[in-house]
């Protein structure tokens, strides 16, 4: 605890000082950073924008002008963040904010991004809703920019990694969807029903579930009897219950999919290593070299912060970079002219190379999705770590099976 | 096959409900106290055991102990700092004790869940296991630590039934919890009283929060949940009465079982909230309360 | 006995002047938070009516907002009413919510409605959750219309409606009927006896209180921009409305906008303490509670002196 | 609307009876609270129904008011039938209820209070009317509440409460006036006050229904006395010839008593216990007034007096249930600071009016819990002794409190006492509600205890016959004083006339 209050006056001191310094030079940009301070993919992202605003800071800033962030605690909490945002923009003067991995805050903010007409960056929401929001009524919230992939892009992530390694090395020929019942999970479940068939998956069995379910025995029996060869899950409010009671009742069918709490670095602590052998889908992870960018922020990350950024982490770290290079290329850090600069990003970070949808695509502003573009890790969990599988070229590991897993017989 | 399938699951976890809520419905009987940071108290423990065992390197069964004990402590800085000062407060009137301490112990229990997530983040953790791997039985596959979980709930309801119905002590909390004035005649202090049965709630809150944690799980966020699931618990089954929350227990944890095999796991929780409004129409007392 | 004493007016009347002119000295940011604060105070005022006078703790006053915000929400969102129409639909919805929990109320008493509040609250959570097609689920609905976009403006309706509320709910409260609602609140047994059908007035102060929650919810949608389960419904959003009336005195109905106030200023002044903030806030209304149980209206006497 | 009742020119005695009611019975699971009560009341007429405590007067008063709905029977107002109706109706058909125990609004004015009353039950009047007002204030001159009209009732003396309840019952103006214990707890002077005002309601032709314990209390007032014992009428008539009616002497003074006093030199000088100038007061009430008894070591003393003349209270107080001035010591020990269980351990057990028994226990582990600080074996043996007293028990021992008949609890309550091996035993009250058969069970247990024991008694009774037997020495208790002392045969001629 004393680590975390020391880290807290570190920030404050640091924050400080960059101001004194800063008043002197040019003008600086102002970042708002909102996020969940209390969980572990929210807590990665002021770290994230602080680390990279540091480095490029350090380099001079941005045509001489440096980067200062202020932080939001929103609690997890909607009303907190757009509270947050209010603040943000009317009396701390953000030019831009970077906010929450929670669709729900990030729907509730976008709004207010109109309103008050502050571009947002989402470093880690999922939701559709958000780019197709966008497209729908591009004037007036062209002011969002969802950093992150859309559910569906999530999906398609999930059967290509599927395609190319389950469906190959496990011989797996059918799945069943395991999704909690939530709004998020909706056009996620479509895109697999859509794409996992045309992975080779057929999907056997399709089980929603309330998201405040605690005993998860019922749904893996249900699911068992439907006899498929792998589970494809879509979860983020439970994650540690569902794997914990995966391993406790030896359920012997592997696992994969979108796992938003197994993408964490605490997650195997979480579940007492209940997660060995738990595949999922990440936009990053440590140790993997995705790009020649992810491993050294891997690194300076942990090193300063003591821990492993979450996948909303990456995503932030980058998104304060191609900020930076969008203000730079704008002249300006006006919104319109950030926005356009914004939308002609074409940047290579740490998960890959960054560009957006335009405004005449369904998922305008969310960052494209594709081989040679961004595309997700197929990671696993093996004794502790987080292990690369897919794709071939950053892997780290071989796959081993869970330890209830049988393979399939051919 | 899946009659028999949910006759097993459901034990396991009506039992957890079980010895979650009878704490919670011995300490109304007794006082007639509604303790609304239960949860927080059930968290408080299961967050402890994890933290002594996964970060401080306790051993599993030191951890359960230390989890329990959190637990215990919990109840009684409760009962001390917040329960007692409002029954004594002479500020508030005698008819406006019952939303006072409600409001206090929701206070109470806001203020360590925040705790918990300030120092454990709100990410949901479980305790490790006691006993690890599965059983076979006719067909259903079952982990033996939901076994452990539902034999421990009945060893501790039943010492908890045989220290109230057999042993000296025990009895004197029953008969309080029937009559309090009838056992301050007898040259019994309801004030010892209220501590013993504050510190057997903390002890039970305490296991239930730590076998919670090894077989579910919990986070900051199962606070609410908890109290709630509780609270409707000991009403369903008619508050102060010990019988009634068990059957009520295992009414809801098979109707949510039941729900989640039979109908959908999406709706696990509505059939039963929606006995709960059905009852409360026709039979407000509960099962076995009386009024 | 008149409706609104004189003293009270002379308080109240400089603090409202004060606050309508706020717009030409502080920034947007103040205004926003000021904007929700007043929607809360009309909220725990709402709640404090039901409490207050009529005695009855409804745990559950999320789930009348809950149906105000989601009822006007949706058929602006998915049937493009116009606004006005979305919220006199989702007041009609909030008090037909009201008239549901009536019923137990008249039946039940202390801990037993508590109960059925909070299953309220927890079912309306759930159905909005399976029925996400509609509702948008756990992520929340977003309106296309809202009543405006300027902070002076949208913080001037927020001001004029609560103070318009608290006239009217203070007026009703202290008016014969609500002399008779404190009757049946206090002691049923003597309010039958003199003669009063104490179903009857219960169910109207719940009819009230519901029209006041329903309306607020739906305003603060059509505020906002969007509405969710998170900031309207949760039993955590319900807690702070009950501590808000608690903490600024209870049965007094103003006390409810002071406590409303009071918590979301003390929130965000302690905004530097982070996720520490709502510990600390929670421990200063347990303080309160347990020292000053007349809350923070009766610290400053406001009361009349007997 | 506020009914508007024209008063009759004169007080005379209309034949015709406002309120009918016929064969009224009231069950409440296996006890019969009222059985068959048949009762007129005209207009400018007071009844008073008395009888001891559960006689069935507040249930009849209670049904009549429509705050309990009966099991069988019909009332009628004015020819129309109105059991079953709730409450507000039957207010509103024009019948009105003064409580015993004042009920006013605590957090409004004594004038809000009043005004209340005048209101009609509307949801729609929100605007203030100065009429009401105005009557109000006329209403609480004319029963004296002028002076206090702003204040609270929590600040209010005990009379002042009474009145607001008289000034609520004139602003109803209702045709029938059910007035329960008119004088509990007033001083002389309040009473003739109070006497005036329910005249006052004669006068106006109102039908008044005055229900108290006992006769005296009310004869001066009453034209017409109706006596209920068990739910059942006992007798009917003047108020001389019901306090003449054998039955009626029979219920509150019992036979003829023998009396087997030891004389109090016989004990010890110091005594056991001494209560010394002892004040308690409930609110506003005064519930005692400087009482002192002693009892020593050895001796069984009666306290006597009528329900709510504060025995109850008086063994609060030994107890330290209620808080009280003056001095109560035990055996050279001031009681004052300890608390109402280390009374209980010190020896002083009381069995209280209530009972307080465990009802889901059974015979055995309630009696167990009284034995709780004895060893197994002793506990054993002063168990079988107490069978031996009362062998009803035995047959009973597993059968759980609740479903025992009242005689059967009063005996466990004793037995549950006396396994805690009282140095002093208290009984409040222990032929409550009791059928005679039992009483006398009960007192033929009483004398063997008596006589075969060491033990020290404190009872308090209503019932003289089953008082003053075994008593040694004799309190009487008359409203919150105590007014007479001495041995048991000279309570007959001293005062056997003036108790009922």
């Amino acid at each position: 605890m004393f680590d975390k209050v020391g880290r807290i006056l570190c920030a404050a001191v640091t924050a400080t000082l960059v101001l004194n310094a800063s008043a002197q030079a040019a003008d600086p940009i102002k970042i708002g950073v909102i996020a969940e301070a209390q969980s572990v993919a929210g807590a990665s992202i002021p770290q994230a924008v602080q680390l990279a605003a540091d480095e490029i800071n350090a380099k001079g800033g941005v045509d001489g002008r440096m980067i200062q962030v202020v932080t939001y605690d929103d609690k997890s909490s909607a009303a907190d963040a757009v509270r947050a945002f209010q603040r943000a923009v009317s009396e701390d003067k953000v030019q831009l904010v970077i906010a929450s991995y929670i669709s729900e805050v990030v729907l509730a903010l976008m709004p207010w991004a109109a309103r008050l007409k502050t571009p947002l960056i989402t470093p880690g929401a999922a939701s559709n809703e958000i780019s197709v929001n966008v497209h729908k009524d591009y004037a007036r919230n062209k002011y969002t920019f969802h950093g992150y992939l859309t559910s569906h892009a999530l999906a398609q992530a999930v059967c290509d990694s599927a395609k190319e390694t389950l469906v190959g090395l496990l011989k797996a020929k059918s799945a069943a969807i395991m999704s909690e019942d939530a709004a998020w999970t909706r056009p996620l479940d479509a895109a697999y029903e859509e794409c996992l068939p045309k992975a080779g998956l057929k999907v056997v069995e399709h089980v929603r579930f309330s998201p405040d379910t605690g005993d998860f025995t019922p749904i893996y029996n249900k699911i068992e009897a439907a006899k498929p060869d792998l589970i494809v899950t879509g979860i983020a409010h439970v994650g540690v219950q569902p794997t914990v009671q995966w391993q406790n009742q030896q359920v012997p069918i592997a696992m994969t999919g979108i796992s938003g709490q197994a993408t964490s670095s605490t997650f195997w602590a979480n579940t007492n290593g209940g997660t060995q052998g738990v595949l999922f889908d990440s936009v990053a992870l440590p140790d993997v070299a995705l790009t020649e960018k992810t491993i050294p922020f891997t690194q300076t990350f942990t090193k300063r912060f003591g821990g492993a950024p979450s996948y909303a982490g990456y995503m932030a770290y980058d998104a304060t970079y191609y900020t930076a290079e969008a203000v730079k290329w704008a002249g300006s850090t006006e919104a319109d002219k950030l926005i356009e600069a914004l939308e002609k990003t074409d940047y290579t970070g740490t998960v890959g190379r960054i560009t957006f949808y335009g405004k005449d695509e369904t998922f305008t502003h969310s960052i494209q999705y594709g081989p040679g573009l961004m595309t997700s890790v197929l990671g696993q969990w093996q004794s502790g770590k987080q292990v690369a599988i897919w794709p071939a070229n950053v892997a780290t590991g071989k796959i081993v099976l869970p330890p209830a897993v049988k393979p399939a017989v051919q | 096959m899946i009659g028999l399938q949910i006759l097993v699951d459901g034990f396991a976890i009506s039992a957890l409900y079980a010895l979650g809520a009878m704490g919670f419905t011995l300490i109304f009987g007794v006082s007639g106290v509604l303790n609304l940071s239960h949860g927080a108290l059930m968290v408080t423990a299961a967050v402890a055991a994890w933290a002594a065992s996964a970060q401080y390197g306790f051993g599993s069964y030191a951890g359960a102990a230390i989890g329990v004990v959190c637990g215990l402590l919990g109840a009684l800085v409760t009962y001390f700092a917040v329960v007692a000062p409002i029954e004594r407060s002479k500020a508030i009137p005698r008819a406006e004790k019952e939303i006072f301490i409600l409001t206090g112990t929701l206070l109470w229990g806001i203020m360590i869940q925040q705790l918990v997530a300030y120092f454990y983040t709100d990410n949901p953790k479980t305790v490790l296991p006691l006993i690890e791997g599965v059983v076979e039985f006719a067909g259903v596959r079952t982990p033996r630590n939901e076994w452990f979980t539902a034999l421990v709930c009945w060893v501790v309801i039943a010492l908890l039934w045989a220290f109230v119905n057999k042993a000296r002590a025990g009895k004197v909390l029953l008969a309080a919890s029937m009559n309090p004035r009838g056992v301050t005649l007898l040259g019994h202090d309801m004030g010892r009283i209220y501590i013993a049965v504050w510190a057997i709630y903390g002890l039970l809150a305490g296991i239930a929060g730590v076998l919670l944690g090894m077989f579910l799980g919990v986070s900051s966020y199962s606070v609410g949940p908890l109290t709630a699931s509780a609270f409707s618990i000991v009403v369903l089954g008619g508050l102060g009465s010990v019988t009634g929350s068990l059957i009520a227990a295992y009414v809801v944890g098979y109707l949510e079982t039941a729900t989640a095999y039979l109908v959908s796991p999406a709706y696990r929780v509505i059939p039963a909230l929606l006995l709960l409004v059905a009852v409360m129409y026709l039979r407000p007392q509960g099962f076995l309360g009386r009024r | 006995m008149s409706l609104i004493p004189a003293r009270f007016i002379l308080i109240a009347l400089p603090i409202l002047v004060a606050a309508a002119l706020l717009p030409l000295g502080v920034s947007g940011y103040i205004l926003g938070l000021l904007t929700i604060a007043y929607y809360f105070a009309v909220f725990s005022m709402a709640w404090d009516l039901l409490f207050g006078f009529a005695g009855e703790v409804n745990f559950g006053p999320t789930f009348l907002i809950g149906l105000g915000a989601y009822g006007a929400g949706i058929l602006n969102n998915r049937y493009g009413l116009d606004i006005p129409l979305c919220l006199l639909a989702g007041t009609a919805l909030a008090v037909i919510g009201g008239l549901a929990l009536a019923v137990p109320a008249l039946k039940l008493s202390g801990p037993y409605f508590g109960l059925v509040t909070l299953v309220a609250v927890l079912l309306l959570q759930n159905l909005i959750v399976v029925f996400s097609d509609l509702t948008g689920g756990e992520i929340g609905l977003t309106v296309p219309d809202v009543i405006s976009i300027d902070a002076d403006t949208n913080y001037w309706i927020a001001l004029g409606f609560m103070t318009v509320s608290g006239l009217i709910l203070t007026a009703i409260a202290r008016s014969p009927a609500g002399l008779i609602l404190q009757a049946a609140g206090q002691d049923p047994v003597v309010a039958g006896a003199l003669g009063f059908n104490v179903a009857k007035h219960k169910i109207a102060a719940f009819a009230v209180s519901a029209a006041f929650s329903g309306l607020a919810g739906g305003l603060i949608v059509f505020y906002m921009g969007t509405a969710s389960v998170g900031t309207l419904i949760d039993t955590a959003v319900g807690v702070q409305i009950i501590i808000a009336a608690v903490l600024g005195g209870r049965r007094t109905i103003v006390g409810g906008a002071v406590g409303a106030v009071f918590l979301i200023a003390a929130g965000e002044l302690l905004r530097p303490l982070g996720s520490l903030s709502t510990f600390v806030v929670s421990a200063a209304a347990l303080a309160v509670i347990l020292f000053v149980p007349t809350g923070l209206l009766g610290l400053a006497s406001f009361r009349r002196a007997s | 609307m506020t009914v508007a009742v024209k008063p009759p020119a004169a007080a005379t005695v209309r034949a015709e009876p406002c309120l009918t009611v016929h064969g009224l019975t009231k069950r409440y699971g296996g006890l019969v609270a009222a059985k068959n009560v048949d009762l007129d009341l005209r207009p400018g007429e007071i009844l008073g129904l008395i009888g001891p405590n559960g006689s069935g007067k507040s249930t009849v008063m209670k049904l009549v008011m429509g705050l309990e709905k009966p099991s069988a029977g019909s009332i009628r107002l004015d020819g129309t039938e109105i059991a079953g109706w709730p409450a507000h109706k039957v207010a509103r058909a024009g019948i009105g209820l003064v409580f015993q125990h004042a009920r006013p609004l605590m957090r409004q004015t004594v004038l809000e209070n009043i005004v209340l009353a005048l209101l009609p039950d509307s949801l729609l009047r929100l605007a203030p009317d100065s009429s009401v007002t105005d009557r109000a204030r006329a209403i609480a001159e004319r029963v004296g509440l002028g002076a206090v009209i702003d204040r609270r009732p929590g600040t209010l003396a005990f009379a002042d409460l009474r009145r607001l309840e008289l000034a609520k019952a004139i602003a109803r103006d209702p045709k029938v006036v059910l007035v329960d214990e008119p004088f509990a707890g007033l001083t002389g002077p309040e009473v003739a006050t109070f006497s005036a005002l329910i005249r006052g309601f004669r006068d106006e032709g109102k039908a008044v229904l005055l229900v108290d314990h006992n006769v005296k209390s009310v004869a001066a007032l009453v034209d017409r006395v109706f006596a209920l014992y068990l739910g059942e009428r006992i007798a009917e008539g003047s108020a001389e010839s019901v306090m003449a009616d054998p039955t009626v002497r029979r219920v509150y003074l019992g036979g003829s008593i023998e009396t087997a006093a030891r004389p109090e030199a016989a004990f010890k000088r110091e005594s056991l216990l001494t209560v010394e100038g002892v004040d308690v007061l409930y609110g506003k009430a005064q519930a005692l007034r400087g009482v002192s008894i002693h009892v020593h070591e050895g001796e069984f003393v009666s306290v006597v007096g009528l329900n709510g003349a504060g025995k109850t209270t008086l063994f609060n107080a030994v107890s330290n249930l209620v808080p009280h001035a003056g001095t109560i010591r035990f055996g050279g020990q001031d009681l004052a600071r300890m608390t109402p269980a280390a009374i209980a351990r010190a020896g002083i057990v009381q069995v209280p009016e209530t009972r307080e028994l465990f009802g889901d226990l059974s015979v055995l582990e309630n009696l167990d819990l009284g034995g709780h600080h004895l060893s197994k074996a002793e506990a054993a043996k002063e168990r079988d002794k107490l069978y031996e007293l009362f062998p009803i028990l035995k047959a009973r021992e597993g059968q759980s409190a609740r479903t025992l008949s009242g005689g059967e609890q009063q005996m466990l309550t004793i037995a549950r006492a006396l396994m805690m091996r009282p140095r002093l035993l208290i009984l409040d009250e222990p032929t409550l509600g009791l059928a005679p058969v039992i009483l006398e069970q009960l007192s033929k247990a009483l004398e063997r205890l008596r006589q075969t024991t060491p033990i020290t008694v404190l009872l308090g009774e209503q019932n003289v016959t089953f008082a003053l037997p075994h008593a040694d020495r004799v309190y009487v208790l008359e409203q919150a004083n105590i007014v007479w002392e001495g041995p048991p045969d000279r309570f007959a001629t001293e005062m056997g006339a003036a108790y009922l």
